[in-house]
C-alpha cells in the first residue's frame, strides 16, 4: 500500500461524502427545517434520475435533462405537499412515515408504469468526461470532481437561504409554531409548498448527477434515503453543516473502513476469509459509527443551536 | 368487562380472526389457515412493538432485529436439532417450540436491553435513527455470515414441535399462535393499564413531568423497550415456524417500517390496533396482488387514503378517539 | 392430463427486469405449444422471501398447483423450494441455483433448467488463464458473491491481486475502482448482478483505468446493457446463449420473442422458455399426478434448447455448452457475440454429492 | 435555631458568557414561606431548576433534608420529597386531571414497576388523588383532559400533583400566574395553609401575594441575592424598590 | 368600527365554549376583556384570529367579514396578536423572532429596542432560554413588528416584575395615545381599568356585560370576576 493510494481513498471518500451530502440536502432541509419525515425523498430522487435519463434520451443532452430532472421532480413535489403533506404537518411522525411509505410504493410502481421495468441509460455529459492527472501520479473522473463542485455550491446556498434570510426564519419559525406564524400574517402554507417543492428539486438535481455514474432503476431511491438519514443524523438534524460534515465522516470512514479492513483483517484470519469478514465488517462500519456517535452525543455531532 | 364500542370491535376482531380459518378448513381452502396464521404472528410483533411505540412513543425503526432474532432462534435451535451439532458451549439444538419461544425471548430481551440502553439516551428522531442502525448492524451481520446461510437463509425442514400437538396441521400450528396472540394481547392490555403503564405512556406525555414526581423514565423505558422485544421476538419464531424458513429479510429495515405500518394503519396505541392492521395489511397485499401486478401502487393508495381520512387508523375510524381514563 | 403450473416470480420493485424476461420467455413457449391442458398462474413476489412462501402456500393449498416455477433469486428460491418439494410439488428453477440444492440436498422433485451458480464463474477462471497472469477478482458479500468467486478459483490457476467482497447493493466503487489501478492486476473479474453492475462498469469507464473487465454472462447480459451503454463495449463475459446463436431453435427463439414483445431476450428468458420446454415435454408423456414417471420423463427429456446441446446431470442439473461472449454495437443496439466455446458440455462440482 | 430543609450555598450557573445565579446562598426553614423575587431574568427559574436537579450547577452545594442532593438526578430529589411546579405548567396532557395526579401518587408509593393490577381500579390511589384535587378545587374537573383545562386550572393541577407527592418542600415557580384575582385569592388562602406541611420556597411577581404570605423575603437581581428580610424590611428597601418593586405598595 | 363580534359560538372538537359573544370595538379604543378562569376570553381571541374559527356568528374587521380566511390573511388586515404563553419561536434569536413575520410600517427594530431596552441585551440569544419577562416583551414586539391596526394582548402582563409592568402598561398607553386601538386581557385589575376606554365581561362563554371601567362596580367585580 502506497501513499498515493491512501491519498486517493481518502479523496475518493470525501468525494462520497460529498455525494452523499447531495443526496441528504434536501433531506436535510425538509427534514431538519420543515420538521417532516419524508420517506418518499429517494422517490423523488428517483423521480429525479428517470426525467434526466429520459429527457436526455430524447434530446440527446444531459443539461437539458439535468433541467428537467430539476422541474420534474419539484413538480412531483409540490403535489405531493398540496394533496397530501399538508394534511399532515399537526399530525405527529407517526402519520408521516405512514403516509410517506405508502408514497414510495406508488411512485415506485407508477415510475415502473411509465418507464417499464428495465433501468434507464443516463451518461455523463461529453464535457466532462474522462479523468485529470492528479499529483502523484493517478488519474481522477472530471465528473466526481464536478460533483464535489455540486456539493459545495449547494451547501453553501442552502446555508445561507436557511440563516441568512427572511425566508428561513419564517421557515423554522414555523417549525416551532405554525400556528403562532400564520397568526402573525406569514402565509406559512404556501411558504412549506414551496419549501418542499425545492427540497424536491434538491434530491432531482441529486438524482440526475449521481444517477450519471450509477444505476437508473426503480427502487434506486431506498439505499440513498437509509444512507441519507444516517448523515443527517450524525451531523445533526437542522444543521446544513451538520450534514456536510457528517456525510464526509461516513463518506471517509466507509471508503476507508472498504479499503483497510479486509487488509487488517488478513493479520488475524486466512486471506480468503479475510476479505468476507472485512467487508461485513465494514458494510456495518458505518451504523457502528453513528450509534457511538450517538450514544455520546444524542443530539448528534453538530446539533443546531436553534434545535 | 364494560361493552363499549371498540371494545365490541375488538370482540369482533377476535372473533373473525378465529372463524375464517374454521370456515376455511371446513370449506376445503387450506390457504386461508395459513393467511389468518400471517396476520396473528404479524399481529403479535406488532403488538409487542407497540407497546413501545404505541405506549411508551419510542418510535422504534430496529424492530426487525427482534423479529428477525427470534426468527434465527428457531431456525438455528432447529437446525442443530436436526443435525445433532451442539449450538455453543455443548448446548444441543432442539426442535420443541416451547423452548424455542422461551430461548427467543430471552435473547430478543438480552438484545432489546443493549440496544435500548444505549438507544435510549437520545430521543425523538435521533431514537428512531439509531435503533435503525442497530437493526442494520443486525441485517448486514446475518447477510455476510455464512454458518446459516447467509443471504440465502436458512430452512427449517420440519416444522418445530409442540407437546401433543400435531404441528405440521396448518390448523393446529394456527391455534398455537392464535392462543399466543391472545395471551400477548391481554399481557399488553393489563401492562398498559397497570401502574408501570401509567409511567410508560406519561414518560411519552412528558418526560420532564414524570421526572419530577419521581420516577425515572429511562428505567421506565427500558423496561417498555425490552418487554416489547421480547414480543416481538416471541412472533419472530413463530414466523420461521410459520414458513419453515429464515433468512436476513426478516431482519432488513422494510421489516421494521412494515410493523410499524401495521400499527399505523390499526391505530397507534389502540389494543386491537396491530390485529387490526394486520388483518387489514395482509388482506390487501393477497387480494390486490392476485388482481394486478400494479398492486404496490394501490396498495400504496389505499394506505395514503387511511392515513389522510381515517385518523386514528381503523379502529380509531369504527370506534372514535381513544379514552386514557 | 391437465397440469397446472405457478410461477412465483418478481414483477415489482427493482428486480422486476429478470422476472418480467422470466415469465415473458415461460409464456412463450406455453403459447407456441398450444397445449390447451397447461395452465400457468403468476404472481408477484416483490422480491421478498416472506412474500414468496406465501404465494406458494395459496398456489399450493388454493390453486393446486402441480408445479412451481420462476423465482430468480436464490434467497427466495431457498424459501419456497424445499418445502415446496417436501409436500410433492415439483419445482423447476429458472435462473436461482444455490449450491445447497445441487448437492447434498439434492430433490428427486427438483430440477434446475438454467445452470448451476458456479457455471459461469468457473468458465471465466477457465478463460482466465489463458492469458491474465494476474487477476483481481469482486463480488458482493453474500452467498452467490462467495459462490462465484469459489467458482473462478475453482479454475483459475494464475495468481490473485486481490480477492475483495463489496456491500450488497453498493453503489460506488471508486474506493475498489482505486485499489484495482494500483494492484497491477492484468485482469477483472466481477460479479456485480443488476444495479451494481450498471453502476461499476459506467464508474469503471470514467475511471481511466484500462485493466480489461470479465464477468459472468449476466453481468452483460440484455436486461442491463442498455443502461450501461458504451462503457461495456469488449467486456468478456461467459454465458450459455448469446442472441448470435447459429441454430434453428435460438433463431426461431430470438424471432418469435421480438414479434412477441419487442425487445431482444436476455438470459432469463431463455432460461425460462427451455423450462417451459422440459415442462411441457414431460406432460406429453406421463401424467403430472404420478411423480415418479414425470420425474423421470422431466430428466430425460429432449429439447430444441437454444443454448444447443442440453441435458440433465444427475443432480438435475444442466450439462451445457458455455460460450465466451463479448459486447458489442450492432445496428446501433448493445449486444453480446460469441467468441468461443469455454467448455463442452459442463456440469456442476456439486452433483457428486447428490445421492439420487 | 431550627436546622433549615433545604441550604443553597454558594451556587453558580454560566449559560456561555452569561452568569445566571452568580454564588446564590439561600436557606428553606421548616414551616416558613420563603419568597424570592427578582426582575425579569433574574435567575430565579434557573435556580428552581438547579434545586430541583433539571440544570447541574456549575459549582455549589445544595443540601436537602440532610443530605447533599447536589449529584442526584431529578427524579431522585423528587423522592426526597422535593416537589416542584413549572412557570409554564407542566402536566401529561392527554391523562386527565385525575390520572395526573395518581401518577405522583404512585410515585409516592415508590411503586411504578408493578405490572399487573390496573391503576383506574386501585381506589386507594384513586382516593389519594380525589383529595388532592379536591383541596384545589379541582373535583369537578378530575375526568376532563388535561389538555382541555384552561390555563389557570392547569396551575391548579401542577399544585396537587406536588401536594400528592407528599413533598418536605415545595418549590413553586410562579403559582399565581395566569390565576384570575379569585383565583389568586384562593391560591393565596391555600399556600397560606399549605406551609403547616411543608415550607415553600415561592418565586412569584404577584405582590399581593407575597407580601401576604412570606416570611421571609430574598431578592434576586443579575444571579445575585441583593437582600434577605421580612416583609417590611423588603418593602422599605431602596434598592430593591428601584430594581424591583418601583412604585407598587 | 374597527371590530365587530357578532353573537359567535366556538367549538373545542365536539366541546363548546363560546356560547354567543357580542361586542364591539371602535378604532383607537382600548377594550378590556375580563373574566374569570376559562371563561372564554382566550377563545374568543383565538377566534377573532380565525385560530378557532367560530362555529356561527359573524366577525368583522376594518368593514371586512374574517369568515372562510386563512388566520395570515386575518392578521394581514391589521391584527397583531401577543398570545397567552408568549409563544415566541424559541428556536429563533430574539431578533429574528422581531423581523420574520415583521411588515412596514412606523414600527422598527429601533422603536421596539427602544421600547424594551432588554431585547436589544438579548438580540443574538435563543428565544427558549429567554426568562419569561424576556419572553414576554419579545412578544408583544414581535407583534408591533407586523404595525397592527389592532393590538391584542392576551394575558399581558403576565410573569412580569412590577417595574416592568409599569413599563409595559406605559407602553400600552403611549400605544393608545399614538391611535392604536387595543383589545387587552389582564387579571391585575388595579392596573388594567386605567388604561381601558371600555371593559368587555365575558361569563361562561357568553358577554355577560359591558360598559365603561368607571361604572365597574365593586358588586359587579365581585359577581364576574369574583374580585
Ligand atoms: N439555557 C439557557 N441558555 C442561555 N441563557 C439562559 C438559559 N436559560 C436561562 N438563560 C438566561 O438566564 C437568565 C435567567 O433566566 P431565568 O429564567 O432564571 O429568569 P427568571 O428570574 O426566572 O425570570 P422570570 O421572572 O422572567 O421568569 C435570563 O437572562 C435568561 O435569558
Ligand atoms: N384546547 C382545548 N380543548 C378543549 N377545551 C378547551 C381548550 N382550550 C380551552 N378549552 C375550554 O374552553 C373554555 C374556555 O377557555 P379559555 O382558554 O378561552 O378561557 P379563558 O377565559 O382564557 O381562561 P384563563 O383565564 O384561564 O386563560 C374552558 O372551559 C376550557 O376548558
Ligand atoms: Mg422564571
Ligand atoms: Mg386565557
Amino acid at each position: 500500500m502506497t501513499i498515493a493510494l491512501a491519498l486517493e481513498q481518502l479523496l475518493n471518500g470525501i468525494q462520497l461524502g460529498v455525494m452523499l451530502f447531495l443526496m441528504a440536502a434536501g433531506l436535510t432541509l425538509i427534514f431538519g427545517v420543515m420538521g417532516l419525515i419524508n420517506l418518499a425523498h429517494g422517490s423523488l430522487y428517483m423521480v429525479g434520475a428517470f426525467a434526466c435519463a429520459a429527457v436526455a434520451a430524447w434530446t440527446g443532452s444531459f443539461w437539458i435533462g439535468l433541467v428537467a430532472s430539476l422541474v420534474a421532480a419539484a413538480a412531483a413535489g409540490a403535489i405531493v405537499e398540496l394533496a397530501v403533506i399538508r394534511r399532515l404537518y399537526d399530525r405527529d411522525h407517526l402519520d408521516q412515515v405512514l403516509a410517506t411509505f405508502a408514497l414510495i410504493l406508488m411512485f415506485s410502481e407508477g415510475t415502473r408504469w411509465l418507464f417499464g421495468s428495465f433501468p434507464l441509460y443516463l451518461d455523463i455529459p461529453p464535457l466532462l468526461q474522462g479523468a485529470v492527472a492528479l499529483p502523484g501520479g493517478t488519474e481522477y473522473p472530471v465528473y466526481r470532481l464536478a460533483i464535489i463542485a455540486a456539493g459545495a455550491l449547494v451547501a453553501f446556498g442552502l446555508y445561507m437561504l436557511i440563516s441568512r434570510t427572511r425566508l428561513g426564519m419564517r421557515i423554522r419559525a414555523g417549525e416551532s409554531d405554525r400556528e403562532m406564524i400564520g397568526a402573525l400574517g406569514v402565509d406559512i402554507r404556501t411558504l412549506y409548498t414551496v419549501v418542499f417543492a425545492l427540497g424536491a428539486a434538491l434530491a432531482g438535481f441529486a438524482g440526475a448527477m449521481v444517477g450519471a455514474i450509477q444505476s437508473v432503476q426503480v427502487g434506486m431511491g431506498e439505499p440513498v434515503l437509509i444512507l441519507a438519514f444516517v448523515v443527517i443524523v450524525i451531523g445533526g438534524i437542522g444543521s446544513i453543516k451538520g450534514a456536510l460534515l457528517g456525510a464526509l465522516l461516513v463518506g471517509v470512514t466507509d471508503t476507508m473502513g472498504r479499503f483497510l479492513l479486509p487488509k487488517l483483517m488478513v493479520l488475524f484470519v486466512p486471506p480468503a476469509q479475510a476479505g468476507a469478514i472485512g467487508g461485513a465488517v465494514a458494510s456495518m462500519l458505518i451504523y457502528i459509527v453513528m450509534a457511538i456517535i450517538l450514544a455520546v452525543k444524542p443530539r448528534g455531532l453538530f446539533p443546531p443551536a436553534h434545535a | 368487562m364494560i361493552l363499549t364500542r371498540e371494545n365490541l370491535i375488538n370482540l369482533i376482531l377476535a372473533v373473525a380472526l378465529l372463524a375464517i380459518p374454521l370456515i376455511a378448513n371446513a370449506a376445503g381452502q387450506p390457504f386461508y389457515i395459513t393467511l389468518a396464521t400471517r396476520v396473528a404472528i404479524l399481529a403479535l410483533a406488532a403488538t409487542g412493538l407497540n407497546l413501545a411505540l404505541g405506549v411508551g412513543g419510542l418510535v422504534s425503526f430496529g424492530h426487525a432485529a427482534f423479529f428477525g432474532i427470534g426468527g434465527y432462534v428457531a431456525g438455528i435451535l432447529a437446525s442443530h436439532s436436526f443435525s445433532g451439532e451442539p449450538v455453543l458451549f455443548g448446548l444441543s439444538g432442539t426442535n420443541q417450540m416451547w423452548i424455542i419461544w422461551l430461548v427467543a425471548m430471552a435473547l430478543a430481551g438480552f438484545v432489546g436491553l443493549a440496544i435500548g440502553a444505549i438507544s435510549l439516551r437520545t430521543s425523538g428522531v435521533y431514537f428512531i435513527m439509531i435503533t435503525l442502525a442497530f437493526a442494520q448492524m443486525v441485517y448486514y451481520f446475518a447477510v455476510s455470515w455464512p454458518a446459516y446461510g447467509g443471504e440465502d437463509g436458512l430452512s427449517i425442514l420440519v416444522r418445530n414441535q409442540f407437546p401433543g400437538v400435531m404441528t405440521m396441521v396448518p390448523m393446529n400450528f394456527f391455534l398455537i399462535c392464535y392462543v399466543i396472540l391472545l395471551v400477548g394481547i391481554a399481557l399488553f392490555a393489563v401492562i398498559r393499564a397497570s401502574r408501570f403503564g401509567a409511567a410508560l405512556q406519561a414518560a411519552r406525555q412528558n418526560e420532564v413531568r414524570v421526572a419530577t414526581v419521581g420516577i425515572q423514565p429511562y428505567r421506565i423505558r427500558l423496561t417498555g423497550f425490552v418487554l416489547s422485544a421480547m414480543i416481538t421476538g416471541l412472533a419472530g419464531a413463530l414466523f420461521a415456524d410459520l414458513n419453515r424458513f429464515v433468512s436476513p429479510s426478516m431482519l432488513s429495515w422494510h421489516m421494521s417500517g412494515e410493523l410499524i405500518v401495521l400499527i399505523i394503519l390499526g391505530g397507534t396505541g389502540r389494543l386491537f390496533g396491530p390485529l387490526a392492521g394486520a388483518a387489514l395489511y395482509v388482506a390487501f397485499e393477497y387480494a390486490l396482488g392476485g388482481i394486478t401486478e400494479r398492486w404496490q401502487f394501490f396498495l400504496g393508495l389505499i394506505l395514503l387514503l387511511v392515513v389522510l381520512f381515517a385518523r386514528g387508523g381503523l379502529v380509531g375510524l369504527l370506534a372514535g378517539k381513544a379514552k386514557h381514563g | 392430463d391437465p397440469v397446472k403450473i405457478g410461477m412465483i416470480t418478481t414483477l415489482s420493485g427493482g428486480g422486476a427486469g429478470l422476472g418480467i424476461d422470466t415469465r415473458d420467455g415461460f409464456m412463450l413457449a406455453i403459447k407456441n405449444a398450444g397445449n390447451k391442458d397447461i395452465t400457468v398462474v403468476t404472481e408477484d413476489d416483490a422480491q421478498k422471501p416472506e412474500l414468496a412462501v406465501q404465494i406458494a402456500d395459496k398456489m399450493i393449498q388454493s390453486d393446486k398447483v402441480d408445479i412451481l416455477t420462476g423465482i430468480v433469486w436464490s434467497n427466495l428460491l431457498m424459501a419456497v423450494a424445499p418445502s415446496a418439494v417436501a409436500q410433492g410439488k415439483f419445482y423447476v428453477s429458472t435462473n436461482a441455483a444455490p449450491a445447497q440444492l445441487a448437492g447434498a440436498n439434492c430433490h428427486k422433485l427438483y430440477f434446475n433448467a438454467a445452470y448451476q451458480n458456479d457455471n459461469l464463474h468457473e468458465a471465466m477462471g477457465e478463460y482466465a488463464n489463458k492469458g491474465f497472469k494476474k487477476m483481481f477478482i469482486l463480488a458482493p458479500n453474500y452467498p452467490a458473491g462467495k459462490d462465484s468467486l469459489t467458482g473462478f478459483k475453482r479454475y483459475y490457476k494464475g495468481e490473485l491481486a486481490a480477492e475483495v467482497y463489496t456491500q450488497v447493493g453498493q453503489t460506488d466503487y471508486a474506493a475498489e475502482i482505486a485499489q484495482m489501478r494500483a494492484s497491477g492486476a492484468d485482469g477483472i473479474f466481477v460479479f456485480l448482478p443488476g444495479g451494481m453492475g450498471i453502476a461499476f462498469m459506467k464508474q469503471f469507464a470514467q475511471s481511466g483505468v484500462k485493466i480489461p473487465v470479465m464477468g459472468p454472462g449476466f453481468s452483460f447480459s440484455q436486461d442491463v446493457l442498455p443502461a450501461i451503454g458504451d462503457a461495456a463495449l469488449g467486456a468478456k463475459a461467459s454465458g450459455q446463449w448469446a442472441p448470435d446463436f447459429d441454430n434453428e431453435a435460438s433463431k426461431k427463439f430470438l424471432a418469435d420473442f421480438q414479434k412477441e414483445y419487442n425487445r431482444l431476450p436476455s438470459i432469463y428468458a431463455v432460461q425460462a422458455y427451455d423450462a417451459a420446454q422440459l415442462i411441457l415435454a414431460a406432460a406429453s408423456k406421463a401424467s403430472v399426478s404420478d411423480a415418479d414417471a414425470f420425474a423421470a420423463e422431466l430428466k430425460k427429456a429432449e429439447i430444441q434448447s437454444p443454448r444447443g446441446n442440453f441435458k440433465f446431470n444427475t443432480n438435475q442439473h444442466p450439462i451445457q455448452d458455455i460460450y465466451l461472449t463479448e459486447v458489442i454495437k450492432k445496428d446501433g443496439v448493445l449486444t453480446n457475440k460469441t467468441v468461443e466455446k469455454i467448455f463442452t458440455d459442463h456440469g456442476d462440482a456439486y452433483a457428486k454429492d447428490c445421492k439420487l | 435555631m431550627v436546622e433549615p430543609i433545604l441550604q443553597i450555598s454558594n451556587l453558580v450557573k454560566n449559560f456561555g458568557a452569561l452568569r445566571a445565579t452568580d454564588g446564590v446562598t439561600l436557606d428553606l426553614r421548616p414551616g416558613e414561606i420563603h419568597a424570592l423575587i427578582g426582575p425579569n431574568g433574574a435567575g430565579k427559574s434557573t435556580l428552581i431548576h438547579q434545586i430541583c436537579g433539571t440544570l447541574r450547577q456549575d459549582s455549589g452545594s445544595i443540601r436537602f433534608a440532610g443530605q447533599d442532593v447536589g449529584g442526584l438526578s431529578v427524579a431522585e430529589r423528587a423522592r426526597l420529597g422535593l416537589g416542584r411546579t413549572f412557570q409554564v405548567s407542566s402536566i401529561a396532557p392527554e391523562f386527565s386531571a385525575l390520572r395526573n395526579v395518581m401518577l405522583a401518587a404512585q410515585a409516592k408509593e415508590g411503586s411504578s414497576f408493578r405490572f399487573f393490577n390496573p391503576v383506574m381500579r386501585d381506589q386507594g390511589l384513586i382516593d389519594k388523588a380525589m383529595a388532592m384535587l379536591e383541596r384545589v378545587g379541582l373535583t369537578e374537573r378530575a375526568r376532563i383532559p388535561a389538555a382541555e383545562l384552561s390555563h389557570g386550572e392547569r396551575r391548579q393541577l401542577e399544585i396537587a400533583m406536588a401536594l400528592a407527592l407528599r413533598s418536605k418542600a415545595f418549590l413553586l415557580d410562579e403559582p399565581m400566574a395566569g390565576m384570575g384575582p379569585e383565583g389568586s385569592k384562593a391560591l393565596t388562602r391555600f399556600l397560606d395553609t399549605l406551609r403547616q406541611e411543608a415550607p415553600i420556597l415561592l418565586v412569584e411577581h404577584d405582590m399581593d401575594a407575597v407580601f401576604a404570605l412570606a416570611d421571609r423575603i430574598s431578592v434576586l437581581v443579575y444571579g445575585r441575592v441583593i437582600a434577605t428580610g421580612t416583609v417590611d424590611e423588603i418593602r422599605r428597601d431602596p434598592t430593591v424598590r428601584s430594581a424591583y418593586l418601583g412604585d407598587h405598595d | 368600527m374597527l371590530l365587530q363580534v357578532e353573537n359567535i359560538a366556538t367549538f373545542y372538537g365536539s366541546s363548546q365554549a363560546l356560547f354567543g359573544v357580542d361586542f364591539a370595538m371602535q378604532e383607537g379604543e382600548a377594550v378590556a376583556l375580563m373574566g374569570r378562569n376559562g371563561m372564554g376570553k382566550s377563545t374568543t381571541i383565538k377566534s377573532i384570529c380565525n385560530l378557532m374559527p367560530p362555529h356561527s356568528g359573524r366577525i368583522v374587521f376594518g368593514g371586512k367579514p374574517t369568515d372562510r380566511q386563512p388566520p395570515h390573511k386575518v392578521a394581514r388586515l391589521g391584527i397583531g396578536l401577543v398570545p397567552e404563553g408568549r409563544r415566541c419561536f424559541p428556536n429563533l434569536t430574539v431578533h429574528e423572532n422581531l423581523v420574520a413575520a415583521a411588515r412596514p410600517g412606523q414600527w422598527t427594530l429601533e422603536r421596539v429596542n427602544d421600547l424594551f431596552p432588554r431585547l436589544k441585551e438579548r438580540h443574538a440569544q435563543m428565544a427558549r432560554s429567554l426568562s419569561g419577562g424576556e419572553q414576554q416583551m419579545l412578544a408583544i414586539g414581535r407583534a408591533l413588528m407586523t404595525n397592527p391596526r389592532l393590538l391584542i394582548l392576551d394575558e399581558a402582563t403576565e410573569g412580569l416584575a412590577p417595574v416592568i409592568r409599569q413599563d409595559i402598561w406605559s407602553a400600552i398607553r403611549r400605544l393608545k395615545d399614538e391611535g392604536l386601538s387595543i383589545l387587552v386581557v389582564d387579571k391585575t385589575l388595579s392596573e388594567l381599568l386605567p388604561v381601558a376606554d371600555r371593559c368587555v365581561i365575558l361569563e361562561n362563554g357568553k358577554s355577560a356585560w359591558s360598559g365603561k371601567p368607571a361604572d365597574l362596580t365593586t358588586e359587579l367585580q365581585d359577581r364576574y370576576l369574583g374580585v
